[in-house]
């Protein structure tokens, strides 16, 4: 039999003016169950919070409702002071006879019997209330970083120097990403090297951070806080524990010719190669596609002309784990590319702008490499097909992006703006050339951006047209770009040297099974979906793990860099405690009657549910259940109502718990 | 010409042109996004086949046949609604000013021969007598304009009212009048002014 | 002094279904504004709409309902990303039971009602009460009610279409 | 104690139309003027300011003449008191463009032969009235208010613009008018067209561009319910008034809508004899109106 306290707050006038407090309490006093019912003139207020404590002691009470405001409002307070007096903070609820009664009706005596019903179905709940522990998990307070682009270059950085342990992992032989490859960047125009190789270099040789390049995610097990990462390091060739980054080796490799990625394809790099001077780190990779040892088992010079013996032919791809307590995902983005389609992009393509036949058309990204003072051709603007320094240069913005026809309906936020710095860098290299932009709308929310985009044109004298580029053909040694200007309904053509294409920005090739392998979510192009598109940017519905950068959708580098200092924050947050504590307001799953139906694991949003083995002491398997990891759940109780043999239970919201208010009624 | 595709080079973008209307009427060209600001307020808009702000794109673009080949500029009444009112401190008031004078020194190629003719007229009044004389000015148009009978049944009424004079005198310093236009002629003709 | 108030011969019970973050939540901005409605509702709260079991309803019905009101987050603004677009399948399928054995639909209220839309909870509070009012007691479950007593297990051949309508 | 009143003394550019199309407008402001006790000296041997014509096609030649003007109205004492808008404004606008154009300020000088005049403070009426003589003692003079009249006071386009120049008032909403107004008793009502374009200087060339303009202007006033238009511009009220026929002819719509000089209405509420205000040269016959509000 239990023992209900009862606890009746006028709170001043603003519950008594409408209802007979007195009266609630002398009938909760009546409900079986009830040991005791007062009331009081302000339950939050010091005595009012010493008259519940007493009443627990004096009436051994074993569960509490205190009739008042909102639990919105006082909950905390009350199953605090229940816990001071000994009780589980689980068994105090509220009745809501403020916001909810006292102060949305007129009549007296229809309020009362409201106030009156609202306190029965309380105490008809908390007759079932359970004692509940708040769950606690410990932490590891390590953390893994995903992409070593700007995004995961800051956020390392940020939780090393917080104090704690970071393991940075980079799919490619450098960090550095896209900036790395920028030449200079808006809205300032400083060199993108010059701000960003010194990152680069501290987070390689920040004590606290691990760093694992050209090596990827293979697998990841466990939860928020206690993360099992598996990182598969790919076979260099190379000893990076011995290199000393002298160069010889590229120096002496007889295979030049390969085309430089990094560059965009325009320059050439042998088979044991650095992506770019800058990289971090300084170690070669040798590209076992194009050498000849690999390819015929002759050559073998890198390894003879290697001083400290680095070149080791026979090295393999190592599996490594690393415990980690939270995850950053910063793994960035990929230009859309015209030439080749790359796999699983929703774009249908541009076969009106030549499918990337036309040699002088080029993307943002290759205009980058060509402005860049440490590019293929040292900072001078020049056409790819014969070099020749271009004297009408036409922009085309949009392309991919918003072209739901095509493909993707977003906007790719950054091309505006790095299209009217290309104007501007164009016009700096070349005076008397002149820049053409075919645009839909400038689209410049940031500080200081549209002032930008203005100065390329009332400063550097680009010719902005407002329109979509129909169609390119190559005539001659010309581009014709047929356009038109919608302001004043005319046809435009511009016979260009150049055309580039602001290509459409685009999640990485395989961002979805990357998202597989973390259990994170993805909306419908790849990007990495947030908990919450305004409160919980950086988090990811999955605990523990936070997003950064480019890979959550297009951004430029001030976006980029706040959103990773503020995952990194977040992981600060989650490593301020040794253990999680959570309200214990988790699913539980009912083994017994569980019949591995999975509907649960299929509805959570969280991800929450696992299979469970259950063996015998022989190690057989018996059979499957569900089983739902309390570190991830959420607490929506969204499993417990699709569950068909109801073996799964939220705690806190039982059916139990429910059906005594609905009985109550 | 006016549906005719635009080529766009350095060499088909009048440029100078565009500076030369820039230095006129003290505005930037370029400054203008084309919101269309001007054109939304402009009293004259319906009377246009280029509303002002398709002009200042035509200069944008440097293609000031199109601009100057319209009525357009002859129908701005000088109200300064659009130079009011342009977020970009466009003064396209004092442009349609700069695109007349360029017009009426190049004798055309206006279609507006009418607002011109009455702007002439109106000059030349100021030349011989110094200021304006209504019937003069009134009845000269029509002549000009073969409008004979035009506002025939205005022009009684207002003389009954003492409003168009009918005998005017000169001023008693048309001499000094005459000089000022003898010197912007001669300043022009020395190319020391526009 | 109050507005002479109306009396009204059949005061129906409404129960109303509402998630913690936003019905809940706007409800109380409702009571913070002040604004008044008919005292016939009574709130259970739940963490999310996901977790309303459609049992919940027809044990109401069956318990003196007359109507029942079940209301979240708009679709979209889940605080669980999800759960209320979970709810609006299940009652989707759900509604169709309870036209099988024979509820009038018009008892039965779903909306959305954000912690910002005090004035809405107010609207669809008193819109269902009158609603129901006008309608007159429910007796189809009552009767019921005697015969059975709820238990977890899915012993009906309709809760079992119910729960197959699950996707 | 009343301070001193100062006394206040013009120097005055009527401008042609005021000799002219306009002339109840000089006769009214110099009857005002007299009966406030502001002199008002006519500079002598004024020229034509150039108005719009000369501006369209001539910058050069319109600064010039506006400049002289200013030179010779060097002779005369006092500010320069203007009643045409249009003159206000143009010789306000040769005042700011040469003040921060040094190479228009040179080819001008040429042309004068002489320098210009940039320090004489270049004054419209409305401006003298409501700010130097001010609105309390304009109600003081009050002898005949008009209460009970209901104007729709007309600025037209350039009283206020181009912004940063006349500085006359706000350029967008501009309320000097109506409070000038108000001060002798009389209701203003608001309406939307006060500002918008009348047609101009198109009434010789284009006269179908006035009507058309004119004619919503008109529209507007009756609808927001006003007995008459107040304007302070001879070019407007050519407009409004001369052509107001022919715009009910066009439009088959009829307004009756006596249109005032400002100080035709200031004037006969400080008391001047309606006989010298030169309410029989309107086309628009104001009297009945006035002798239904009992004002004459
Ligand atoms: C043409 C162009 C010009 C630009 N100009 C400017 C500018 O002027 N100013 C500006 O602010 N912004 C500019 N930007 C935008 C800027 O490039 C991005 O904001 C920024 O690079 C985003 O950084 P990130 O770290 O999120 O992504 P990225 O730079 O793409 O870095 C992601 C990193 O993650 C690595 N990675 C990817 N997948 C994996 C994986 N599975 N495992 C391990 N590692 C992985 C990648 O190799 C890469 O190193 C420009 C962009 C373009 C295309
Ligand atoms: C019309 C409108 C619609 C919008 N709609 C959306 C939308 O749909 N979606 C969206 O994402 N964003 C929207 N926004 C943007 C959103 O409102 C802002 O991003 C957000 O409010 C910024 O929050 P804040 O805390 O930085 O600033 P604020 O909300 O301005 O808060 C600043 C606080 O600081 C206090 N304060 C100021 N000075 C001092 C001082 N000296 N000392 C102490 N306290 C001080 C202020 O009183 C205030 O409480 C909208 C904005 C507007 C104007
Ligand atoms: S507990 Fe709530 S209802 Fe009671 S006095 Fe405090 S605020 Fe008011
Ligand atoms: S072995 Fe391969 S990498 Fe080394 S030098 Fe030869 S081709 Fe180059
Ligand atoms: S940022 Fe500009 S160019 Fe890029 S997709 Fe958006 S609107 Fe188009
Ligand atoms: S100011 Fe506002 S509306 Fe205008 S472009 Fe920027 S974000 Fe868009
Ligand atoms: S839905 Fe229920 S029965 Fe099915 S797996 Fe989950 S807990 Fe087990
Ligand atoms: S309560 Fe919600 S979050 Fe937790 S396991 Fe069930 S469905 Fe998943
Ligand atoms: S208002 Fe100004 S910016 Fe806008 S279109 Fe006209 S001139 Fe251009
Ligand atoms: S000044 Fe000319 S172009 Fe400008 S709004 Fe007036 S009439 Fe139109």
């Amino acid at each position: 039999m239990s023992r209900i306290g009862v606890f009746v707050c006028h709170c001043g006038e603003n519950i008594a003016r409408t209802v007979d407090v007195e009266k609630v309490a002398a009938e909760a006093a009546r409900l079986p169950g009830v040991a005791y019912a007062t009331d009081y003139k302000y339950m939050c207020s010091d005595p009012g919070q010493n008259l519940l404590k007493n009443a627990v002691a004096e009436h051994r009470l074993d569960g509490i409702v205190v009739a008042a405001c909102s639990p919105r409002m006082h909950e905390k307070t009350f199953r605090n002071a229940a816990k001071s007096a000994g009780l589980n903070p689980f068994l105090c609820e509220m009745a809501n006879i403020r916001e909810h009664c006292s102060w949305v009706h007129e009549d007296r005596d229809e309020a009362t019997a409201k106030a009156s019903d609202i306190v029965a179905m309380m105490v008809a709940r908390v007759k079932k209330d359970k004692r509940l522990v708040p769950i606690t998990v410990p932490v590891t307070k390590r953390a893994l970083v995903i992409g070593g682009g700007i995004a995961g270059i800051q956020a390392a950085l940020d939780i090393a120097d917080a104090g704690h342990q970071v393991v940075l992992v980079e799919r490619e032989p450098s960090i550095g990403g896209h900036m790395a490859q920028l030449s200079e960047t808006f809205p300032t125009l400083d060199c993108s090297q010059c701000i960003m190789t010194p990152k680069m270099v501290d987070a390689a040789n920040h004590p606290n951070i691990t760093l694992h390049t050209y090596s990827e995610i293979e697998s990841v097990d466990g939860y928020i806080g206690n993360f099992q990462i598996t990182v598969r390091k790919k076979a260099r060739s190379v000893i990076e524990e011995k290199c000393t980054g002298c160069g010889v080796c590229s120096a002496k490799c007889p295979q030049k010719k390969i085309p430089n990625a990094f560059d965009k394809n325009l320059g050439t790099r042998p088979a044991i190669y650095v992506p770019f001077p800058q990289a971090v780190p300084n170690t070669p990779v040798i590209d076992r596609a194009n050498c000849t040892w690999f390819k015929t088992g002759k050559c073998g010079v890198c390894q003879k002309v290697c001083g400290p013996g680095a070149i080791d032919y026979e090295q393999e791809d190592r599996l490594i784990v690393e415990p980690v307590g939270a995850i950053v995902v910063a793994t960035g983005f990929e230009l859309y590319s015209i030439t080749e389609k790359p796999k699983g992009s929703p774009i249908k393509g541009y076969g009106e702008f030549g499918h990337g036949t036309i040699p002088d058309v080029i993307d943002g990204l290759t205009f980058e490499r060509l402005a860049s003072a440490s590019g293929p051709t040292g900072g001078k603007i020049l056409r790819p097909s014969d070099g020749r320094e271009p004297k009408q240069v036409v922009f085309v913005q949009c392309v991919g992006s918003r072209a739901r026809e095509k493909g993707i309906s977003y906007c790719s936020k950054i091309c505006c703006m790095y299209t009217a710095k290309h104007t501007m860098l164009y016009k700096h290299k070349v005076h008397d050339g002149q820049a053409y932009v075919f645009f839909m709308d400038a689209r410049t929310p940031g500080k200081s951006y549209d002032e930008f985009w203005r100065r390329a044109i009332e400063e550097e004298e680009a010719v902005y047209i407002r329109g979509m580029v129909s169609r390119l053909y190559q005539k001659g040694d010309k581009i014709v770009v047929m356009g038109s200007d919608v302001h004043v309904g005319v046809q435009v053509e511009i016979e260009a040297d150049l055309v580039v294409l602001a290509t459409a920005v685009q999640p990485r090739a395989g961002a979805d099974t990357l998202a597989q392998k973390l259990g994170i979510s993805y909306d419908s192009y790849h990007f990495y979906s947030e908990a919450h598109a305004k409160l919980k940017p950086v988090e990811c519905a999955t605990a523990g793990i936070y997003l950064a950068g480019a890979c959550q959708g297009p951004k430029d580098i001030p976006d980029t860099v706040s959103q990773a200092s503020a995952a990194a924050a977040k992981v600060m947050t989650l490593f301020a405690k040794d253990e999680l504590e959570r309200e214990p307001i988790v699913a539980k799953v009912n083994e017994k009657n569980c019949v591995a139906c999975l509907y649960c694991k299929k509805v959570c949003p969280y991800g929450a549910v696992e299979e469970k083995e259950i063996r015998d002491r022989q190690g057989n398997l018996i059979r499957v259940v569900a089983y739902v990891n309390p570190g991830v759940c959420g607490g929506c109780g969204t499993c417990q109502a699709s569950c068909p043999s109801k073996s799964v239970e939220l705690d806190g919201y039982t059916d139990e718990q429910i059906m005594a208010m609905i009985e109550a009624l | 010409m006016k549906h005719s595709t635009m080529r766009l080079s350095t060499e088909t973008m009048n440029l100078d042109f565009v500076k030369k209307v820039e230095a006129l009427s003290g505005s930037s060209v370029r400054r203008c996004f084309q919101c269309g600001k001007c054109s939304a307020g402009c009293p004259m808009r319906s009377f246009m086949e280029h509303p002002p702000n398709r002009i200042v794109r035509f200069l944008q673009l440097g293609q000031y046949e199109r601009v100057l080949a319209g009525r357009s500029i002859w129908y701005c009444a000088s109200c300064e609604t659009c130079t009011t009112r342009c977020p970009n401190k466009v003064d396209l008031a004092a442009i349609m000013d700069a695109l007349r004078k360029c017009s009426w020194d190049a004798k055309g190629p206006s279609k507006e021969s009418y607002v011109q003719l009455a702007n002439r007229l109106f000059i030349d009044n100021i030349r011989t007598y110094g200021r304006q004389y209504e019937m003069r000015l009134a009845a000269v148009f029509n002549v000009k304009s073969g409008q004979f009978l035009k506002d025939l049944m205005l022009g009684p009424k207002l003389i009954t009212r003492g409003k168009l004079k009918v005998f005017h005198q000169k001023n008693r310093n048309m001499a000094e009048i005459e000089q000022i236009f003898k010197r912007i002629e001669e300043m022009r003709k020395k190319g020391e002014a526009p | 002094m109050h507005a002479h108030k109306e009396n009204h011969a059949f005061e129906p019970k409404i129960v109303a279904f509402v998630c913690t973050w936003c019905t809940y939540a706007g409800a109380d901005l409702a009571g913070t504004a002040r604004l008044q409605y008919p005292a016939n509702t009574r709130v259970v709260k739940f963490p999310c709409t996901g977790r309303i079991d459609p049992v919940f309803i027809l044990r109401a019905f069956q318990k003196g309902a007359d109507g029942v009101l079940v209301s979240g987050c708009h679709p979209g603004d889940c605080h669980y990303m999800a759960g209320n677009f979970h709810a609006r399948r299940r009652f989707a399928a759900f509604r169709a039971l309870l036209d099988f054995i024979g509820v009038d639909l018009n008892r039965l209220q779903f909306s959305w009602v954000s912690a910002a839309e005090g004035g809405k909870w107010v609207e669809v509070a008193t819109e269902l009460t009158e609603r129901v009012r006008a309608m007159g007691p429910m007796r189809e479950f009552r009767e019921l009610e005697t015969e059975e007593q709820w238990s977890g297990a899915i012993d009906t051949p309709e809760l079992q279409a119910a729960y197959e309508a699950i996707p | 104690m009343t301070p001193a009143k100062k006394l206040l003394s013009y120097s005055y550019y009527p401008g042609c139309s005021l000799h002219a199309s306009a002339k109840e407008y000089d006769e009214s402001t110099r009857g005002l003027f007299k009966a406030l006790g502001i002199g008002l000296k006519e500079v002598p041997d004024w020229l034509c300011c150039g108005a719009t014509p000369a501006h369209n096609v001539d910058e050069l030649l319109s600064l010039s003449l506006c400049a002289k003007n200013l030179s010779l109205a060097e002779g005369v004492e006092g500010d320069l008191a203007v009643a045409c808008a249009a003159c206000f404004s143009r010789l306000k606008v040769t005042q700011h463009h040469l003040a921060d154009n040094e190479t228009k300020r040179k080819q001008v000088e040429y042309a004068i032969a002489g320098a210009v005049n940039l320090q004489k403070p270049v004054k419209h009426l409305l401006e003298i009235l409501a700010k130097d003589f001010g609105l309390d003692r304009l109600t003081e003079a009050v002898q005949k208010p008009l209460s009970g009249l209901k104007v729709a006071c007309y600025y037209g386009c350039l009283l206020t613009r181009p912004p940063e120049v006349p500085e006359l008032d706000c350029v967008e909403a501009p309320t000097i008018m109506e409070r000038v107004i108000g001060a002798v008793g009389a209701e203003t009502v608001r309406w939307s067209h006060r500002m918008e374009c009348c047609g101009a200087n198109f009434t010789l060339s284009r006269p179908g561009v006035v009507l058309k303009l004119s004619g919503s202007i008109l529209d507007s006033a009756k609808a927001a319910g006003a007995d008459c238009l107040m304007v302070a511009c001879p070019l407007c009220h050519g407009n409004l008034d001369i052509r107001q026929k022919e715009i009910e002819e066009a439009t088959g719509e009829r307004f009756g809508m006596p249109v005032f000089y400002m100080t035709q209405l200031l004037a006969l509420a400080v008391g001047v004899a309606p006989g010298k205000l030169g309410f029989d040269s309107m086309i628009v016959n104001p009297l009945p109106l006035l002798k239904e509000k009992g004002l004459v």
